[in-house]
């Protein structure tokens, strides 16, 4: 989009409210409307966007796709390690309640069991769908017309 | 002083809302591309905000006052951005505006 | 004075109400008009133009949705769609303008960065 | 209350599916199904389900709509520059016959609907999903996540775990798959710089 200064511009400038805003959709998702898938959209939203004004190299430095495809499965492990967690702290798989913190909790430094709980599982959530539609994107625009 | 806000809401809002009928009509109506963008452009602009406006007085201030204001600013800032961008596109990609009147009729969609 | 204001403090929020109803039905007929030149629009540019004009009364028929029905946090809502609005609108002219995702570095203007 | 604004929405949507099954111009299709999320997410608004309407404001109106698009840049397109700057909309209808195809639907159509001759009806307090969780979700879950107030992330995060696992494990598998299809061949992977540099011609 060389020939668009302004979108050019008025991206750079649409792009940081548009990540605080997914921050806010995944951390407040327990509170309001949203959670994790929401907030990986609109993460991968924001980046597919800067791909689309700046072109794939510069998005790519951005995030590189090696790194992407790691994330797509460090979410998944986010999710799993957290039951696994609730686990070897002696409770069932994905039950949240043994993640209560004795003291931490009771001084409010960490949240109560089952709100950390959540909040893990959302963050891999995000994670996974972030790292996922970005791939997808960078699997479609790194290819050529198919020429007939 | 809840009287004033009563008016200043519905003076606000049925402005908003005229404007807004008025650059629907202005997109259906106007004969070709060029034209059309200042329909777009009253209700995108104008019309959307005149809305938002009146919505802010019906709340005290608050996050709701916050966020509507996020939603203006965006409104603002997206909505003429594209009208630009749209223009541009059509420009580089060999639309003129048509100027006379008797070719405007030949080029009715 | 005092009789107005009675008279408004006691259905206040009946009055006001009646100005979102009245703005809502605007935005809806708006949404139609903008829906019928998307339809008919013989270039691309009318669509998209169209299409932008609909996501733009979306959010605003979002926001009076919202006050009408005293449920304020819909607002996130209208601001994720502004968003994304904006930036289903750049897919657009994007594809229109280029046809394609990957031709950046071979287009012409690639070296007079802004 | 909220009919007048329940049946026009309601009417745009069928008009919006209508002008998706009917245009020929390809482009103009994947447009109008970003007005129909945009319209289907305000109509979930009204039914109350803001979760669901967010989603549906990400996935179909932003992520679909540009990969969508990007599929589309992908694919040969005959009508190269009449597909660009001018609509040949409403023509081209294929040639077969639709008696077939329509028989088939009809057809479809009509076992679902004796499908659905076995579910509950609407509202029945004996249904199963009224009566299962014997307090249900909605009653349980304030006390359970110590007052938190969003009972759908409470039921999707936490009573139903697992599913979400699950439903996470499955957009994993969606985009390693895609990642299989689409990824070009090893011999050229790992060189986009290069490639960028060089500016390739597609």
């Amino acid at each position: 989009m060389n020939s668009f200064p302004i979108i050019r511009v008025i991206t750079k400038l649409l792009i940081p409210y548009i990540l605080l805003f997914g921050l806010y959709v995944q951390f407040h998702g327990d509170f309001g409307p949203g959670g994790g898938f929401q907030a990986g959209v609109i993460f991968a939203a924001a980046l597919i966007l800067y791909g689309l004004v700046y072109g794939l190299p510069a998005v790519h430095k951005v995030a590189p796709p090696k790194v992407i495809e790691k994330l797509t499965a460090l979410g998944l492990l986010v999710y799993a390690g957290t039951g696994l967690a609730c686990m070897l702290l002696g409770g069932n798989f994905l039950d949240y309640d043994v993640l209560n913190h004795g003291i931490l909790t009771e001084n409010h430094f960490l949240p109560e069991g089952q709100h950390l709980g959540i909040f893990l599982v959302e963050l891999g959530v995000g994670i996974t769908v972030t790292a996922v539609m970005t791939m997808i994107f960078y699997a479609f625009a790194g290819r050529e017309r198919v020429t007939s | 002083m809840m009287v004033l806000i009563s008016i200043l809401t519905w003076l606000l809002l049925l402005s908003g809302s005229f404007f807004a009928v008025v650059g629907g009509i202005g997109i259906v109506r106007l004969p070709e591309f060029f034209s059309r963008l200042h329909g777009g452009g009253i209700t995108d602009t104008l019309g959307a905000g005149l809305i938002i406006a009146g919505l802010l007085f019906q709340e005290d201030l608050s996050l709701v006052t916050v966020k509507l204001l996020m939603i203006l600013f965006f409104l603002m800032v997206t909505s003429p951005t594209s009208c630009h961008a749209l223009a541009r596109s059509a420009m580089t990609q060999g639309f003129k505006p048509v100027l006379e009147v008797d070719t405007l009729d030949s080029n009715k969609n | 004075m005092d009789l107005l204001l009675a008279a408004t403090e006691t259905n206040d929020l009946l009055f006001n109400d009646y100005a979102l109803v009245v703005t809502s039905v605007a935005i809806l007929v708006t949404m139609i008009l903008a829906l019928i030149r998307a339809m008919l629009g013989p270039t691309v540019f009318d669509r998209v133009l169209a299409l932008n004009m609909f996501g733009t009364k979306t959010v605003l028929l979002i926001c009076v949705i919202g006050f009408l029905t005293k449920r304020t946090d819909f607002l996130d809502l209208a601001l994720l769609y502004s968003l994304m609005n904006f930036i289903g609108m750049v897919a657009l002219l994007r594809f229109s303008e280029y046809g394609s995702f990957r031709e950046e570095g071979a287009e012409i203007g690639s070296s007079a960065k802004s | 209350m909220m009919d007048f604004i329940v049946i026009p929405i309601l009417a745009l949507l069928a008009a919006t599916a209508v002008t998706v099954a009917r245009i020929r111009n390809l482009w103009a299709a994947v447009m109008f199904t970003g007005i129909y999320s945009f319209l289907s997410a305000s109509w979930m608004l009204i039914l109350d389900a803001p979760d669901v309407a967010f989603t549906e404001a990400a996935v179909g109106a932003g992520i679909t709509t540009i990969l969508m698009l990007a599929t589309l840049s992908l694919t040969p397109r005959r009508h190269r520059k009449s597909s660009r700057l001018s609509s040949e909309d409403f023509e081209e209808r294929p040639s077969k016959s639709p008696v077939f195809p329509l028989l088939i639907v009809t057809i479809t159509g009509c076992a679902l609907v004796y499908g659905t001759f076995d579910m509950p009806h609407f509202g029945d307090p004996n249904a199963p999903i009224q009566v299962y969780p014997e307090p249900s979700f909605v009653e349980k879950s304030q006390p359970d996540m110590h007052g938190l107030p969003n009972v759908v992330t409470a039921v999707l995060a936490s009573y139903r775990g697992y599913d979400t696992l699950g439903e996470t494990a499955v957009i994993f598998t969606a985009g390693i798959a895609v990642l299989l299809i689409l990824r070009k061949n090893t011999d050229d992977q790992g060189s986009s710089e290069s490639q960028s540099v060089t500016g390739e011609n597609a």
